[in-house]
């Protein structure tokens, strides 16, 4: 009796082993197919929408310091506001175009992420939202281009005050706020360190 | 035969539809049904889900002892919503960011895990797969008349096409949370209305 | 992120319930009587600090290093199946009084989906080992408090003469949406 | 103690009795009204209260045909319901949107079988509804005396602090509190004048219609909590709808608590919420939002629930 009992939990435990194994390598199998893509399409994300920002560069280049780490990465410039990476955007000659700076800022529903080009007049180029959760049909209109196109040709030394130079999305004062506040308390951060940025370039 | 084939697809839709009617799966339901877009998303993953599991536990019934099948259906459902992550991510990516979590918790949602217990686990393999597009028709229907509502009335749009022009205002409540109970409960009032009437008229008859 | 905001956005701003539509079945199946939504709230929230606990080890511990990440959705459920399948059998052994109140509810857990769902935004968020039972305890008392409510306010339609239109489920879903209504004034608090 | 829960309810279904009560609601928030008709102007509020009251009896009329519930909608609820929902829209608003205010209003009473029955204020209702549908149009507010738009001293305080307040107001506190007294500033049609809110509740207080314990223990509240929070509390009782929530919305009969000590819990959950949404949630006020979280709790406070009828009770077991 007892042999019995120890002889089916025996069973019961290959068997489902087994069946956790099986389950197990079909899913490491699909996993290899499917990755390359999968890395694709993240990396495709945030191309398509550098790409959107400076039409004419053919390579984006993540800027780096002397110890091939990226430079101002994760750099938090308030509780709210985070930079994420800095691209630089080259053209066919290899001219510097501009600077992509990636970063986010805390919103009304989560994180906006959003990209911009930063010229190298220091005027903001355009911007662009790669994720976001606000709230749908109010601060979801953040992607929205009567939005966005506000912030394109503004000097880094503009105010970006909501309601005085930059109109709101109807409603959604904090998402609007959240993302000139980001774009104004970033670029600030970058030109403040954007020097020693160039001069590693030339070395 | 044909009766029977027919039966099995089309019970899901009013009679024992698995939202209106069993009262299962409302979390993706009430979640994901803010666009229609979404809707058919999830309906899509859904299926592809259920009707894969239960395929694959009709074929393997013989060999799953009683005691464990309550894991071994766990370990099956997941692995079907795990490729479907993979695939999504690899080939839908923004539809798989739509829907979120609510992609993984397929697993655990009631309606999968009924369908293998009380059929798959039973029935042979065309049956099942019957029964598994039964039942994601079901869902499918519900979840899209729930989103189309919430997306007029609150985005006035359908697909993303607007409806209505720029003069028409929409209730944004309706694509808010409160929305979505606020609507699948009308639903739910129309149908047991209607089926009321119906048996009703059956009984003078 | 501060464990205080954790703790209230779960349980006010971000209800499971009402905000985020986890865990829904019992919500609408337990909610005739206090009895059950108490005993079913107790219940979901042993249950889902201990599963994020365990699948936050199994994570960082053992998906991890063996850059098995991806089997996540798959690790959990299983964790948390076996985890239920314990706790009943121990309560049923050590705490037979304790079981009696939760035994009903233990076998609807594995299929709550705010379980996995806690357990997978834990790790969507990063959130640390403190972060992880802040937010897995505001989680479950937030379902509670939603039981509870939802509770009390079906006792008081039960007095109600509710249109034939809207009686049973109808009218309960109605009530739950002008509970979020009402819920939905708390959206910002807690950061 | 459960000796008074059972006798509660019935007096409100009284016919008499209610058109007596709706009818002293009614009356009661006159003053506030004509306050508010003469400084937002009569083009920019009188259609608005009018369509709304009239639309909110058109849809109970409705609603009671279509739901067959016995015809009740001149007994004076429906009326007080479009009333109070059009005194606490802003002045000037599209006129549509009062009207299917109203229609949400009267539909969550009629869903639960109408009034006496309705877990939460229809008024209340409408207006979240309202809030949270055209949240654009629901917070654009008229200046006083002008067709100008502005904003509420609660919307510059939740931006720019007191200060931004203060320059509102010339910069003095004095000229702040006696402005907000006599409501020169921006808010709802019913909010802002405040002599008429505190005639109104003598009003309402002298006829027995109402007793003190919501609005005192409300307003006590609401003073004390800012006060410990570092805002000015008189400024914090002034502004916003809390004086007119306090008096109209939170005393309603079938939404709040009997027993008095349970108005008083009721009372200050109303007052701590309602501060606690306009310093730390997105919105600048709450006194809407504060009072449906209390009707959500009132069967709770009231030990209703503790006596569940006898159906209720077969279904469970």
């Amino acid at each position: 009796m007892k042999q019995n009992q120890t002889k089916q939990i025996v069973t019961l435990g290959i068997t489902l082993s087994l069946y956790c194994i099986i389950a197990a390598l079909a899913l490491s199998v699909t996993y290899s197919v499917t990755l390359p893509q999968i890395q694709l399409q993240q990396k495709k994300a945030t191309e398509e929408s550098m790409k959107s920002i400076y039409p004419d560069a053919i390579s984006f280049t993540l800027c780096t310091d002397n110890e091939q780490n990226p430079i101002f990465h994760n750099q938090v410039i308030d509780n709210c506001i985070t930079l994420d990476c800095i691209y630089e955007g080259r053209d066919q000659t290899n001219l510097l175009l501009g600077y992509l700076v990636k970063g986010s800022s805390l919103g009304y529903g989560g994180p906006i992420v959003f990209i911009y080009g930063l010229d190298l007049d220091d005027t903001i180029h355009s911007v662009s939202i790669i994720e976001h959760s606000e709230t749908p049909g109010l601060g979801a209109n953040v992607i929205k281009d009567h939005f966005l196109n506000q912030f394109k040709g503004k000097l880094t030394s503009d105010a970006f005050l909501v309601k005085q130079d930059i109109t709101p999305i109807t409603a959604s004062t904090i998402t609007s706020k959240a993302l000139s506040e980001g774009i104004k308390k970033s670029v600030t951060y970058v030109r403040e360190n954007i020097t020693e940025l160039t001069n590693e370039n030339e070395n | 035969m044909k009766t029977k084939i027919k039966q099995l697809l089309t019970k899901g839709l009013l009679k024992e539809n698995p939202v209106f009617v069993l009262m299962l799966g409302l979390c993706s339901v009430l979640a994901v049904s803010v666009s229609v877009i979404n809707a058919l998303g999830m309906t899509l993953a859904f299926t592809f889900v259920t009707v894969l599991s239960e395929v694959t536990i009709s074929v393997l019934r013989k060999w799953i002892p009683k005691s464990l099948r309550i894991p071994i259906f766990i370990v099956i459902i997941a692995s079907f919503v795990t490729i479907l992550q993979f695939l999504l991510q690899a080939y839908f990516p923004s539809l798989n960011k739509a829907l979120g979590i609510f992609i993984p918790l397929i697993v655990v949602n009631c309606i999968i895990i009924g369908r293998i217990e009380s059929f798959a686990s039973k029935k042979p393999v065309f049956d099942s797969i019957l029964d598994g597009l039964g039942i994601s028709l079901g869902y499918g229907i519900a979840i899209l008349s729930i989103a189309i509502v919430r997306e007029i009335l609150g985005n006035g749009t359908i697909l993303g096409y607007s409806l209505f022009g720029t003069s028409f205002e929409p209730a944004l409540m309706f694509i808010l949370p409160p929305g979505a109970f606020l609507v699948i409960g009308i639903e739910i009032g129309i149908i047991n209305h209607v089926s009321k009437k119906a048996s009703r008229k059956e009984a003078s008859k | 992120m501060n464990l205080v905001n954790i703790l209230i956005q779960t349980i006010f701003s971000q209800n499971f319930i009402f905000m985020r539509f986890l865990g829904l079945c019992p919500f609408f199946g337990l909610t005739n009587d206090m009895d059950s939504s108490i005993g079913m709230g107790g219940a979901v929230t042993f249950v889902t600090v201990m599963a994020s606990v365990v699948s936050y080890f199994v994570y960082y511990f053992v998906l991890i290093p063996f850059g098995v990440e991806y089997l996540q959705t798959i690790a959990f459920i299983l964790t948390i199946a076996v985890f239920v399948q314990l706790v009943e059998i121990y309560l049923k052994k050590m705490i037979p009084n304790l079981y009696k109140v939760m035994g009903i509810y233990l076998p609807l857990i594995t299929t709550n989906c705010m379980i996995l769902g806690v357990t997978l935004i834990n790790i969507q968020e990063g959130y640390s080992l403190m972060e992880t039972i802040v937010f897995a305890f505001g989680s479950s008392v937030g379902f509670t408090l939603a039981m509870i409510l939802m509770t009390a306010i079906r006792i008081r339609i039960g007095n109600a003469n509710v249109p034939a239109f809207f009686k049973g489920a109808p009218i309960v879903f109605l009530a739950a949406s002008f509970i979020a209504i009402a819920f939905m004034g708390l959206q910002g608090l807690g950061g | 103690m459960s000796n008074y829960v059972i006798t509660a309810s019935p007096h409100i279904r009284n016919k008499i009795n209610t058109a007596f009560l709706m009818n002293m609601v009614s009356i009661s928030l006159l003053p506030a009204t004509i306050g508010g008709i003469v400084i937002f102007g009569w083009t920019n509020t009188l259609p608005l209260i009018a369509l709304s009251i009239i639309s909110a009896v058109v849809s109970e009329a409705l609603f009671q045909k279509l739901l067959k519930l016995p015809m009740s909608y001149l007994d004076g609820s429906a009326i007080v319901t479009g009333f109070l929902l059009a005194l606490c829209c802003p002045p000037g608003i599209p006129l549509w949107l009062p009207v299917i205010g109203s229609f949400f209003a009267i539909f969550s009473k009629q869903v639960f079988g109408g009034l006496g029955h309705n877990p939460f204020n229809p008024a209340l209702i409408g207006r979240a509804f309202l809030v949270l549908s055209f949240p654009a149009h629901m917070t654009s507010w008229l200046k006083p005396f002008d067709v100008v738009t502005t904003s509420t001293p609660l919307a510059v305080f939740s931006e720019k602090g007191m200060s931004g307040v203060l320059g509102l107001f010339q910069g003095s506190v004095s000229t702040m509190h006696k402005s907000m007294f006599w409501g020169i500033r921006g808010g709802c049609i019913g909010e802002v004048f405040i002599l008429g809110l505190l005639l109104g509740l003598a009003l309402l207080l002298l006829t027995k219609t109402i007793q003190w314990y919501v609005p005192v223990t409300y307003m006590g509240t609401v003073f004390l909590v800012s006060w410990m929070l570092g805002m000015d509390p008189i400024f914090s009782i002034l502004s916003g709808g809390v004086m007119f929530g306090a008096f109209f919305m939170a005393t309603d009969y079938v939404t709040s608590p009997m027993l008095p000590q349970s108005k008083i819990i009721y009372g200050f959950g109303c007052g701590f919420i309602n501060v606690m949404i306009r310093f730390f949630a997105n919105m600048p006020e709450g006194t809407t939002f504060a009072i449906l979280l209390m009707n959500v709790i009132t069967p709770m406070l009231d030990n209703r629930i503790k006596k569940p009828v006898g159906f209720v009770k077969e279904k469970t077991s």
